[in-house]
């Protein structure tokens, strides 16, 4: 958010966009345009009454989660907070999969379990979709751990918002990554807010937050999260610095978010002004700059773009119509899932009493 | 006289009337202020009182209580909200040590009169992470106190007994409860304070105990309706409100009446209020059970999100009715 | 044929066994590594086995904690040591949310492997903030196990079950226990596990339960002796081992058998593994109870510092003893 | 501990420490040979077995809280670790009361129950006194608010070890201090451990573990811990910040501990090598230099600085006799300080059950 006015430098020059096909950049702005038409479907039936406790729209944001994902390759995982329906779709799980989780479904993801803060697809790995704030901070680093104990090139990213970095965890977990060189990039998703709180009101800090890294003597970096082109270049320059040199790194990415802190968010147009999101929707979309960036450079067209729209949108209402015929979970299933041994019935599980119910 | 308020307006007057009672009153907490509070129990309180009362933290909970531990010391009296009491996992040291410990290590030299409250309970969709029901957790140690009201009347009541407390107290509140109504004395005719330590004998009867807390008061008030009409079976219905100091007496006076208890508690099964009732209950009013203690928790497994299913994990009148069955 | 090791070092010798048989098992913690283990449970790991699998840590149990859990989701297998069990307090949302609740968020995804472990005890005069005793406080979240050895050859057993687990196991130490002694079998005769669940009767009697864990086991089997030589009072002295899972058919068996049970238990009093026990007696055994459950817990106050009188708030042979007696 | 070979300059001058009158000057060396006597003390009789739990020794750093704590006014508080007996003593505290805390006997400062890592003094604005690494961090800023809730000029000194910055609730409080902007001064007593582990291998940092506040935007500064001059002289500034301006200060002492982290510490002497021990004590000893200093000032003789010392031992040695003589707590005791209202008997105690043995 803060940097809106900064100078801008272009970054499609840059080794890791000019590298890109054609097709990969155009598959670029259908990720991002699945992600909000996804939680625009998801919007809707929400506000109809299908799903449950909270739901935490990413839109406005979606450039970070396609922008840095889409650096990944085989070693390197990922993991964030609540606000975790982007990282879902863009690391390949489906919209059915993941609409059936909000709708509470057995089909979903995690079985209706976990709901809108809980996806996860360790087969892909993504590791979440966690709720408490920050509390995934540690998680990451162990990501990172993992990788580097085994001898892969890889990375970890981990994921976290503007407020959760006044969480204790979050420090104790920088201190360590740059003590033990683990191959960790912490990106900070820097909305503005947390709910209702500025960033201002929330935090003390020099020039940024990701500034604070460098009490760890830690790498860190800004990006201009409007551009996907920024946010590939430098997240690539981090990631290849954890792969590489067993290096963390900070990121702070300025982005927005259109809706309330979640859709139960009442005030979310009292603790800021109307003006203010209009002009982020104006002016600093990421999806709305790089459709238009790719007609520039001759890759869509006005119809081919609306053409992908359309087809995330169709894709979206199929996962609604998936998750509305899908079965709800049993009462029997609320007892399954609790512990690997007695799911797997091993001899472990044979042994003492496991559930406690009179 | 009194007014019909919900329970979230009846903890909000209480609030009120104990900021302006004690200018060291200062309520502290994530989005209370400005935003009104996530759940809205501090609605209106920062526009009347201002900045210095009624305070916005950062999200920062061992920080932001440790703070407020610390003003304790010093006189200031904090009533911290917790968004949900779940987030006490990232606070539990200030919670269980600075302010349980502290006055013991000091050999009661310090004493620390803080309030902490929030939403704790099952049954709002939100997952594992923000269901935890952490009452018999907390009674568990020495030099904390712990309540659970069930009706408005009591919300207020015993919010306003917390903040004067000079011991930290444990206020727990559920998020299911903050919409329903309730018959609250007017502040006209006095001040209506509840001491902590009392139960409520909230429905009389005859031939079994059911004992419960917080919103499972009111799925047994439900139960026994139920059991009266289909089944002809009279419960007592007994409201413990205050988890610690704990109403022993009213327990045990009831199941020496009934001769039969059914516990009525969302948390899970090992442990809970509930085990610690049961084991009070058997050790002082043995001679008088005319069937084992049972009891009616939270379904063995972390809270499911799924709406669909949510609700039988939790105790529910279905549930309470039962395992009356069974024992009486 | 086996040898005579003290608590320390049995487990000591489960750990190396572990980390031989499983390139996976990574020990973590303060001074694990370089110091060789605050109290020397490690000791010579680090030498033997080297960085890579001997790993200190910054005082920063929740990141190192959390690093742990997500290392164990791509098989790392770490076995953790808290200094002390009771710096939990820094790391609960670790403890209980990561650790407890990400198999049940993720449909069954995931699972957490790790081990946690260090001393968990009162009575080395530490005072209040040391000496928490949290297996109740643990074994009350599903997803979690939870045990309590009392000799050395239990240590080691159950130390080694709990790094095969597939699910976190918190294995809780007693200090006062570390230099005792016992036999353990060789490791020539084969791989010594010891199955979480399975309870241990330490003695036979026939006229009360005492039913125990950790250090506790050893006072009831002092008391055991002290109640039959000057009393004529035979008790079984069952030694639950593991608190979750948790022999509940040991535990009902035994009950049948002598209708009586004391408790002991070194939780403060209100809940406790002591409190759940007792439920799950009065539940299962009702009508073979003659006479109410008692316990003995650690007096209710948070742990006092004078060596003076810190035994005293613990259970101890005496106050079994005196106990016992007020139902025999 | 890093400073050492750091310019030296001088501090008598710095008006604090100009404005001491000679009598105040060698109340300083009292207080800081008051202390080391009365650790001295404690160490034999530990030794001896009259003590149990944890003994943690402040021998070699006491010109950190005996030239803290000498700029403090009616209005300033302080709090610190479980290496506290300095603090207690400087505050005024006496060593009757100390010595028998330590003894675990009924007369000791929080009547047995709290032992070596728990002396408070609140009518002399010392809070304690705190075992759980950094957990005393939040309360020290809670001091600080209440401060100026109240509205008093005054001050919150909170101390913590090197090894006690990596906790989370550290970096959770320094960040809402800048934030709120808190009357407290952060004193990190760096003695270049935390147990066995040295500050390098605990803590990544750039310069020094101070400079960390300036990702909070806050003020700092490092402080050569063999100079009480330059104790005073650099805390003084950061007292009058907080005092004046509600400022918050991060200050990192460089000191050295000579025993082992606790008297338990078998591996004292594995970790760092004798020769280090050695040249602190020859070369950075903060009495030593101090009595040099005052000598040479005219303000101390050889003889008047024995006696001093003498004086200070015999104190001692009767505080252990005090102690030795005292009785123990019962064990109705351990029952009483656990709830104000059941202590005061009040309305409130009578109603419900409070304490639960069977
Ligand atoms: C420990 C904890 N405290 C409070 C909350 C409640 N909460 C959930 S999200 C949130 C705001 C977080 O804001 P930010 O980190 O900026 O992320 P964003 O929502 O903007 O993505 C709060 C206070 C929580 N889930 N966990
Ligand atoms: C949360 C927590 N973790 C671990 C410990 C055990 N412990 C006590 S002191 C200490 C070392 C602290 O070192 P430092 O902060 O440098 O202070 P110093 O002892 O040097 O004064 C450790 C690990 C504790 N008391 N609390
Ligand atoms: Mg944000
Ligand atoms: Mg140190």
């Amino acid at each position: 958010m803060t940097s809106a006015s900064a100078p801008h430098l272009d970054f499609a020059g840059s080794p890791i966009n000019q590298s890109m096909t054609p097709d990969q950049k155009v598959e670029l702005f259908n990720q991002m345009v699945r992600v909000r038409r996804f939680e625009q479907a998801a919007l809707k039936y929400y506000n109809a009454g299908k799903m449950g406790g909270f739901l935490h729209l990413y839109i406005g944001q979606e450039s970070v989660a396609v922008g840095t994902l889409s650096l990944c390759g085989p070693n390197d995982h990922n993991i964030t907070a609540y606000r975790c329906h982007a990282h879902a779709l863009t690391v390949g799980m489906n919209m059915n999969e993941c609409m059936a989780e909000l709708f509470g479904k057995s089909t979903g993801c995690s079985k209706g379990k976990g709901g809108s803060m809980h996806f996860f697809a360790p087969d892909k790995n993504y590791w979440g979709g966690h709720g408490i704030v920050a509390g995934q901070t540690p998680l990451g680093l162990g990501l990172a751990y993992g990788l580097k104990y085994k001898g892969l090139e890889g990375c970890s990213l981990c994921y976290l918002g503007d407020g959760a970095v006044n969480q204790g965890a979050f420090h104790e977990s920088l201190n360590i990554a740059a003590l033990f060189e683990l191959p960790v990039v912490y990106i900070i998703e820097n909305n503005g807010y947390s709910m209702g709180t500025s960033q201002k009101r929330s935090s003390s800090f020099r020039g940024c937050l990701a500034q604070r890294a460098e009490g760890y003597d830690m790498e860190w970096d800004v990006i201009n999260g409007s551009d996907i082109y920024e946010v590939r270049a430098k997240t690539h320059i981090a990631m290849e610095r954890a792969r590489k040199e067993h290096k963390p790194t900070l990121l702070e990415i300025d982005t927005y978010r259109y809706y309330g802190h979640s859709v139960a968010d009442a005030n979310a147009k009292k603790y800021r002004t109307p003006e203010e999101i209009e002009n982020y929707k104006q002016n600093h979309d990421p999806i709305t700059l790089f459709r238009k960036r790719l007609i520039n450079e001759g890759l869509l067209t006005e119809e081919s773009a609306d053409a992908i729209s359309k087809a995330a949108a169709d894709e979206a209402a199929a996962s609604v119509k998936f998750a509305e015929e899908s079965p709800a979970p049993t009462i029997a299933d609320i007892s399954t899932d609790v512990y690997w041994e007695t799911d797997h019935n091993t001899p472990a599980a044979q042994i003492g009493r496991h559930f406690f119910n009179d | 006289m009194s007014r019909t308020l919900t329970f979230r307006e009846a903890i909000r007057e209480g609030l009120d009337e104990e900021l302006a009672r004690d200018p060291n009153v200062v309520i502290m907490g994530e989005e209370v202020a400005q935003y009104n509070g996530a759940y809205k129990v501090t609605e209106g309180l920062w526009a009347k009182w201002g900045d210095k009362r009624i305070v916005d933290t950062p999200i920062s909970e061992a920080g932001f209580i440790g703070m407020g531990i610390g003003a304790s010391m010093l006189g200031v009296r904090p009533v911290m909200e917790l968004m949900f009491w779940s987030f006490h996992s990232v606070a539990f040291d200030q919670l269980v040590n600075n302010a349980a410990c502290v006055r013991y290590m000091s050999g009661g030299l310090i004493n620390v009169p803080i309030v902490m409250r929030g939403p704790a309970n099952g049954g709002n969709n939100v997952g594992a992470t923000h269901c935890h029901v952490p009452e018999a957790l907390f009674a568990s140690f020495p030099g904390l106190k712990v309540c659970v009201p069930a009706t408005p009347a009591d919300a207020k009541g015993l919010i306003k007994a917390a903040i004067r407390d000079n011991d930290p107290v444990y206020f727990m509140e559920n998020v299911l409860l903050y919409g329903t109504t309730g018959e609250v004395p007017d502040p006209a005719e006095g001040d209506f304070v509840i001491p902590l330590g009392l139960a409520d004998l909230k429905r009389q009867g005859s031939d079994i105990s059911l004992i419960a807390h917080g919103r499972s008061v009111l799925h047994a008030l439900a139960a026994a309706e139920t059991l009266q009409a289909e089944h002809g079976i009279s419960c007592d219905v007994l409201d413990l409100r205050s988890i610690r100091p704990l109403d022993q007496d009213a327990i045990i006076k009831s199941v020496m009446k009934t001769n039969r208890a059914v516990l009525i508690d969302e948390s899970k099964g090992f442990g809970g209020v509930s085990a610690m009732v049961s084991h009070i209950i058997q050790e002082n009013a043995f001679d008088y059970l005319d069937a084992p203690i049972k009891r009616v928790t939270t379904i063995d497994a972390p809270a499911i999100y799924s709406p669909h299913v949510e609700n039988e994990q939790l105790p529910n009148p279905r549930r309470i009715v039962e395992k009356v069955l069974t024992i009486a």
